[in-house]
């Protein structure tokens, strides 16, 4: 027993002949900020699609816990503690912001079936208190049509946590959002990582959060695991460079020293 | 830089915009000369995106001047601002999936242009697009939907410059793609620049923004906050710590 | 059937499905480029008929009636085309935005504008057109005679469909109507002025159409019921191949065709003692087909899944619960119409007609309770008002059942149908979704109509009236009082978890799944609950008129249902009930009002339409959008500025 | 507030529309009102000339005094060819009009219902048009009464005649709804009592208004029938003639027996392609000779111009004249009780002659003209027909009284 939390295995997943990933196998332990990767079409969200049962691998498996989610429906694989968010965010856009994370809440609570008595009012402070976590109280009666694309991402993360996940799939979950703001999310999710005792997986294209957030770094390319390792390692890798950073001259702490200059004219 | 005693091509004022009920812009000014590079930045939600669309005439709701070659452009449809010389590139890769990379492009194909002086603006073909992309040049046939984000994202531009524009709006490029695509667009601005293209480009990221462009448009809930060259506020913190959140 | 005959018919079944295929492709590329679920399809169609029939009279006679014959039927084409143009011009581009089907309200009411036009026109009676010059006669195959002028029509079909293709692939002008199929702002912001693209495609569809009619012209007389019955099979062809796929409308057309033809040809078998008629099976048998294609293929032979265009409406915003206002106006109206009886004397006939707007209420009420929240569009909510009502009149008549508990038990008849049908249907979305409710409202229809012992057959079934206990006046309260629970208990489950989980599945399903929630399942629950109180509505219906026929499992039931939705506004909750009643009080004034009242009638739709583009219930938001936008800009509290 | 302020504001004015609508018009004491109800809309080749004839009746009567003292006035409702509906007019005629009579339906599914909503309010109900059988046997009743001949009526006007043929291979073609089957089991029953062995050698029901022609004709041809019976009308008879023509299954070598087909509503659209051979019912009004009927011609075509008459506008006429029969035996009293004891055995003029209702099923002795087609003038016309009696064609009292239940 490896004392992981998420154990993946020689994971695969072929669409019509052309394969999105090829094998891979990595680990993920409780506690554990883990990010995944690579170029645009290498297959991370292939994978975490794979992992939280939104696409039936090919081959492989995916162990939370010692129990196979291989072959599970997205919804049983939530219910056994697994929360996600998505590259492009998605809302209940005809909802208010607390409505969004009451739904997510009153699933957990298996209330879906029920009919008659409003749902308005049920475990709106629930609800309350995980908007704060994320930020968002202050916005929670508004549409959530009228937010800005980094607030829904915020919401989403406090759908995400409504059923106290065990494991947190996030995938790009800083896209649009500025520096700080970046940050201030990824510490919140690092705080709440070590309060709830969670593992996360995410996938992220700001190297500056990737670096300053993750504990450890898988990448992928082509389908492929080419790397794994702390920031360090990775920020050295040659392969990782070739495919993935290219000479680093958008990153606030660039691998090497950024010069301005060396683009050609 | 070079171009500041350049005519002005895009002059940009009182400009305020709604979504809905919502107002967003209020009473934004800038302006874009030709042969320059223009950042847009702020926080996201600040109204950047919603500038760029303002001035394509793609809000339901806008009001203001905007004055492009000396003409006033407020309130003409978006195809109508396209075809004065206006090239657009939307921030979420709108590309046309079911459309091979050769038809992307054919959407976007406008015919060349001249300058008020007389003198030919830029020409695009898609084989001069192929050579300045070389990736979508090896995949001619290939639909839309089955590219990887960075190279939809090069679709875009490639798509927008076949519309020979005057001045190219850019919304976020950098936005969810890799370091190393990142690094590419940043050529490819570069480039675009060294041709004599000028392009108004919607940023956060910092370094990439500081990278590329001349001038810079800081955005705070809808206002202009700093104007000034890339240089400038490369030094100056407190702005980047006040609006830029770095 | 031997083999010559078999091959006979299927030469039979190829030259039908030409005409099909026309008239099938342009609905086809009209939905693919504007989301446009033309109604008025079949209208185009018959207008092409009947110009055409002009033109041939005036133009096909005397030595020169070859040229003036087919020159024609391109006329035909184009004039239809040109109407199109001009509907697209001035009727649809107003409404592009408005929210989901609402443009299917406005092809409803040029349906209807169409066919009084036509009347008025060229007078009620079928007009049989000349023969095709030179293809009068018939050639001798496989020892039998075939007409001459069906080689043509196999042709032609394959012909127009090479055109078109040649014309979405190679030219930059189907290149241009391609891209505005995903995303026509987008190619607005490329300069492509796509208003006149849509015009240029609403125009080319509205142009097969018409000539589809007229190349039927030679075998078929025109006719006023052409449109209603040309619209269905059209909207089948389309479906089956997949919305939006010409080549998948080539290939439904025939496969229809062809199947059709077959079983003419079997004719009446016997089988094992049992008498079966392929022939009466043709009153069927494509949407039988479509049933099959869809439970198989959810997108159509050739469909693919549609990728979300971004040609899409506004969001709808978010419920909120009734003010006091609100629910005192409720109480107010309930009390109202609970004085309707008592006008006997002043008014007599309130009571008469608001009997009749309580049901369809309930009935509109049910269907958007699916359509609204749960985001399944229904082309066939008439089943299970076809099935409560005719489960009403056979417990009572056959298996002599209380009326009181008959209508307890009919409502949960409609929901069992549901409850099968749902199961079905949920499995798929959009259009298909609702193509595949029209097509098993039309199996239980169809069933319902030749099944002559158990429910009378075409004729239906009478003598179902209310005990006397409740007859009258009584059954009118009871009427009001169950419609007042059931429209109250379906807004509680709009506000209840359920009715949450049902909005959050339908803004986004993806994400309502990640959230633990059963999408299809909370669907199919929806789907039987709208079917139960549907169900209902019609068993409320048939002890008020005392009779049932097949015309409650209707298609045209099913419309007026949606356009009761659609009218009321599709985003609110009380839409369905002002649009019921709205529909119901101008049916009965215009019908009265004058000899044309269908025109009248799609002309006041035209126009609320137009005015009310978020239906009627959402006039209150168009009065706050026009009260901020001419807010003088002063008023607006400007931020401090940081310096 | 504005969402609550304009919903108030639709909802008045939907009452408002209501109370307008449903306001009383004026009455005239002194009229005796007859509502009736007719799929107008749907059906106007055949109502448009119903209604010419029922307009023609009224002034020559009112022109006359009236009935019984008093005058004649029709209020027409569309039942948008929905049973639903004309119960809702029917209601509509009662209360709101507080018309005297009801009369009406083209539609047999319509006829049906609104032959049992007069038996359950016990109003008077004639049935002017639909004629499905049932109305005045399976579900007949005490207060409604039928003018036009039945479906079993038509066939049996043919059947005679075709025994006389000695043809054996039959195929059949019908619509599929009420009105095609039970002519179709109605011929194939009486066929089979007067040649036992005929064969029924093909049968094709399409539906109404869609058929398939091309495809049908070929496949009762390759069944190779002797004969045909056929109860197609309208656009479906128009594809099938042209069809049958051109494929050469119609023409001298195949005798037709056609119901309905000689009235000029079908036959006027078919113009020259009338097929030889066909034995047809209908209605022959061109060269009607009987005076009743020329005085009838003459009065029409005075007040509309020299227009086409239609079997609606005799049956329209009739109607009328039919009420104001029945109106001037019972004295000039409305109510449904003394209007059924004088419809009961009633003997009324109509253009055809004199004719009257049962007493045993209500069904008026409408006679059927019978005759061959032709083409005279690039037209369509009847010739050598002969006028059968209704009373002929029914079937025995015994078999009548266990086809209707006892009131």
């Amino acid at each position: 027993m490896s004392g992981a939390l998420l154990e993946v295995r020689d994971l695969y997943m072929a669409f019509g002949g052309v394969c999105a990933v090829d094998g891979i196998t990595f680990d993920l332990h409780p506690g554990e900020l883990l990010a995944l990767i690579g170029p645009n079409g290498a297959g991370k969200s292939t994978t975490f699609n794979m992992v939280n049962g939104q696409l039936r691998a090919s081959g492989g498996s995916v162990r939370l816990a010692e129990q196979e989610l291989v072959g599970m429906k997205p919804r049983a694989i939530w219910r056994l503690g697994v929360g996600r968010t998505f590259q492009i965010a998605a809302t209940f856009a005809s909802f208010t912001v607390v409505e969004n994370v009451q739904m997510a809440v009153m699933s957990h609570q298996q209330q879906i079936f029920s009919l008659w008595r409003p749902a308005a009012n049920r475990y709106r402070d629930e609800a309350l208190m995980l908007l704060k976590q994320v930020g968002m109280d202050a916005q929670a009666d508004r549409a959530c049509s009228e937010l800005a694309y980094g607030d829904i991402k915020r919401v989403e993360l406090a759908m995400a946590l409504a059923n106290n996940p065990r494991l947190l799939l996030m995938d790009e979950p800083t896209a649009g959002m500025a520096p700080r703001e970046r940050n201030e999310l990824m510490a919140l999710t690092k705080r709440l990582v070590v309060e709830r005792g969670m593992a996360v997986l995410f996938t992220e294209h700001s190297m500056d959060v990737v670096f300053a957030h993750a504990d450890r770094i898988i990448v992928l390319a082509r389908g492929k695991l080419i790397a794994e390792g702390e920031a360090d390692e990775i920020r050295s890798h040659p392969k990782v460079k070739e495919v993935y950073f290219g000479n680093g001259l958008t990153f606030e702490h660039p691998p090497e020293p950024a010069v301005a200059a060396r683009i050609p004219a | 830089m070079t171009a500041s005693v350049n005519p002005i091509l895009l002059d940009v004022s009182g400009l305020n915009a709604w979504y809905g009920a919502a107002h967003i812009l209020f009473d934004v000014a800038l302006n874009v000369r030709r042969g320059e590079v223009i950042s847009l930045m702020g926080r996201n939600g600040a109204g950047k995106s919603t500038t760029l669309k303002a001035i394509m005439g793609l809000l339901s709701r806008s009001e203001g001047q905007i004055n492009f070659l000396g003409q006033d452009i407020a309130g003409k449809a978006p195809f109508q601002v396209a075809r004065m010389g206006l090239g657009f590139v939307p921030e979420d890769r709108r590309i046309f999936p079911d459309l091979t990379v050769t038809e992307n492009l054919e959407t976007g194909r406008q015919a060349p242009r001249q300058w008020a002086d007389g003198s030919a603006a830029l020409n695009w073909t898609p084989d001069a697009l192929y050579e300045l992309f070389p990736n979508l040049g090896r995949m001619q046939d290939r639909r839309g939907g089955q590219m990887s984000g960075g190279e939809q994202q090069m679709l875009t531009v490639a798509r927008t410059l076949m519309g020979n524009p005057l001045l190219v709006l850019l919304d976020e490029p950098s936005e969810g793609v890799a370091p190393v695509i990142v690094e590419q667009m940043a050529h490819m601005i570069l480039a675009l620049k060294a041709r004599g293209a000028s392009i108004l480009l919607s940023e956060q990221n910092f370094h990439f923004a500081r990278l590329v462009s001349d001038r810079a448009y800081v955005l705070e809930k809808g206002q202009i906050m700093y104007e000034g060259s890339m240089q400038d506020l490369t030094h100056n913190s407190e702005i980047q710590r006040a609006y830029l959140s770095v | 059937m031997d083999l010559s005959a078999l091959l006979a018919q299927l030469l039979n079944g190829l030259a039908g499905a030409s005409s099909l295929f026309l008239v099938a492709t342009g609905l086809s590329l009209i939905f693919g480029v504007t989301r446009i679920v033309n109604f008025a399809h079949g209208s185009f169609f018959m207008l092409g008929m009947y110009v055409s029939y002009s033109l041939i009279e005036r133009i096909g006679v005397g030595p020169w009636r070859a040229v003036g014959f087919w020159g024609a039927l391109v006329l035909a084409a184009l004039a239809v085309g040109l109407l199109g143009a001009l509907v697209e011009i001035l009727l649809l581009r107003r409404i592009y935005k408005a929210p989901e089907l609402f443009q299917l309200l406005a092809t409803f009411a040029l349906v209807l504008v169409f066919n009084d036009a036509a009347l008025w026109i060229w007078g009620p009676e079928d007009l049989l057109g000349r023969r095709a010059p030179g293809l009068e006669g018939a050639i001798q195959l496989f020892g039998r005679a075939y007409p001459s002028y069906n080689l043509f029509l196999i042709v032609i079909g394959p012909a127009i469909f090479g055109l078109l293709w040649m014309l979405l692939t190679k030219t930059r002008w189907g290149v241009m109507v391609r891209a505005a199929t995903h995303d026509r702002e987008m190619l607005g912001a490329l300069g492509v002025n796509q208003a006149w693209l849509f015009t240029g495609v609403f125009a080319l569809g509205c142009m097969l159409a018409g000539l589809g009619g007229a190349v039927q012209l030679p075998r078929q007389p025109a006719s006023l019921t052409v449109d209603i019955s040309t619209i269905g099979d059209a909207f089948v062809v389309v479906v089956v191949g997949g919305m939006g796929s010409i080549p998948g409308a080539f290939l439904a057309s025939l496969l229809i065709a062809e199947v059709k033809a077959i079983c003419i040809g079997i004719g009446t078998v016997h089988l094992a003692g049992i008498e079966i008629s392929f022939s009466k099976l043709t009153l069927v048998v494509e949407f039988l087909i479509m049933a099959v294609v869809l439970v198989i293929r959810p997108w159509g032979l050739l469909g693919r899944l549609q990728a979300t265009s971004r040609n899409s409406a506004p969001v709808e915003a978010p419920l909120k619960p009734g003010s006091n206002w609100f629910r005192m106006t409720v109480i107010g109206v309930f009390l109202l119409m609970a004085m309707l009886p008592m006008l006997d004397q002043s008014l007599p006939y309130a009571a008469v007609l608001g009997q009749d707007i309580l049901v369809a209420a309930l009935f509109a009420v049910s269907l958007h309770f699916m359509m609204g929240p749960g985001g399944m569009h229904s082309f066939g909510h008439s089943a299970y008002y076809g099935l409560g009502s005719y489960g009403a009149a056979i417990l009572v008549k056959l298996a002599f059942m209380p009326m009181p508990l008959a209508m307890l038990v009919a409502p949960l008849v409609a929901g069992l149908g549901a409850l099968l049908f749902g199961w079905f249907c949920v499995r798929l979305s959009g259009v298909y979704l609702a193509m595949l409710t029209l097509a098993f409202s039309q199996i239980v229809w169809s069933v319902v109509f030749q099944w002559d012992a158990v429910t009378g057959g075409s004729n239906g079934m009478v003598g179902i009236w209310p005990e006397d206990w409740l007859s009258g006046t009584r059954y009118y309260y009871l009427t009001l009082v169950l419609v007042g629970l059931s429209v109250y208990a379906l807004r509680r489950f709009v506000f209840a978890p359920f009715g949450y989980a049902m909005r959050a599945g339908r803004d986004s399903s993806l994400r309502a799944e990640a959230i633990g929630i059963d999408v299809k399942l909370v669907q199919w629950l929806a789907f039987t609950i709208a079917g139960v109180f549907g169900g209902l509505a019609g068993t409320l219906y048939i002890f008020s008129k005392g009779s049932v026929s097949p015309d409650v499992i209707s298609v045209s039931k099913s419309v007026d249902g949606l356009v009761m939705v659609l009218l009321g506004g599709i985003q609110s909750l009380t839409g369905p009930v002002i649009g019921a009643a709205v529909f119901g009080v101008l049916q009965d004034w215009v019908m009265r009002a004058t000899d044309y009242w269908r025109a009248l009638f799609g002309g006041i739709i035209l126009f609320l339409v137009l005015a009310f583009p978020e239906g009627l219930a959402g006039i209150s938001r168009q009065i706050e959008t026009l009260w901020q936008l001419y807010r003088p800009a002063v008023g607006v509290v400007r931020r401090e500025k940081l310096t | 507030m504005t969402k609550q302020v304009s919903f108030r504001h639709v909802l008045l004015s939907g009452l408002a529309t209501i109370a307008i609508g449903a306001s009383v018009p004026a009455r005239a004491e002194d009229t005796i009102k007859i509502g009736e109800i007719n799929s107008y809309k749907s059906q106007p080749v055949f109502t448009d000339g119903y209604k010419k004839g029922m307009m023609l009746a009224i002034d020559q009567i009112n022109a006359k005094g009236g009935v019984a003292g008093r005058k004649l006035e029709l209020i027409t409702r569309d039942d948008n060819a929905n049973p639903g509906e004309a119960i809702r007019q029917a209601e509509d005629l009662v209360t709101r009009e507080k018309v005297d009579i009801l009369a009406g339906a083209f539609y047999a599914h319509i006829g049906t219902a609104l032959t049992d909503y007069a038996k359950q309010k016990k109003r008077f109900m004639l049935i002017t048009e639909a004629l499905s059988d049932n109305i005045v046997w399976a579900v007949g009743n005490k207060y409604t009464f039928r003018l036009d001949s039945s479906t079993y009526m038509l066939v049996s006007s043919l059947v005679d005649e075709a025994v006389k043929l000695k043809k054996k291979r039959w195929a059949l073609i019908y619509p599929n709804y009420e009105f095609g089957t039970s002519a179709a089991s109605a011929f194939k029953r009486l066929m089979k009592e007067k040649q036992p062995d005929v064969e029924f050698v093909a049968e094709q029901a399409p539906p109404f208004n869609k058929i398939d022609a091309g495809s049908v004709i070929q496949a009762l041809s390759d069944a190779k029938p002797e004969a045909t019976f056929n109860a197609l009308f309208g656009s479906d008879l128009a594809q099938f003639i042209r069809e049958g023509n051109t494929r050469g299954y119609l023409g001298d070598q195949m005798p037709v027996f056609s119901i309905i087909t000689g009235q000029p509503e079908y036959l006027e659209p078919l113009r020259d392609e009338i097929p030889k051979n066909w034995m047809v019912t209908g209605y022959p009004w061109y060269s009607i000779k009987t005076p009743a009927h020329q005085e009838f011609l003459t009065e029409y075509q005075k007040k509309y111009g020299k227009e086409n008459l239609r079997f609606g506008s005799i049956i329209g006429y009739s109607t009328i004249k039919a009420i104001e029969a029945g109106v001037a035996a019972s004295g000039g009293k409305t109510d449904s009780d003394s209007l059924v004891a004088a419809f009961e055995g009633l003997n009324f003029d109509t253009p055809d002659g004199k004719t009257s209702f049962r007493k045993i099923d209500h069904q008026a002795t409408w006679g059927l003209y019978v005759g061959k087609l032709a083409v005279e003038d690039g037209k369509g016309v009847m010739v050598d027909y002969h006028y059968t009696p209704g009373e002929k064609l029914l079937p025995s009292d015994d078999e009548v009284r266990k086809l209707r239940p006892a009131d």
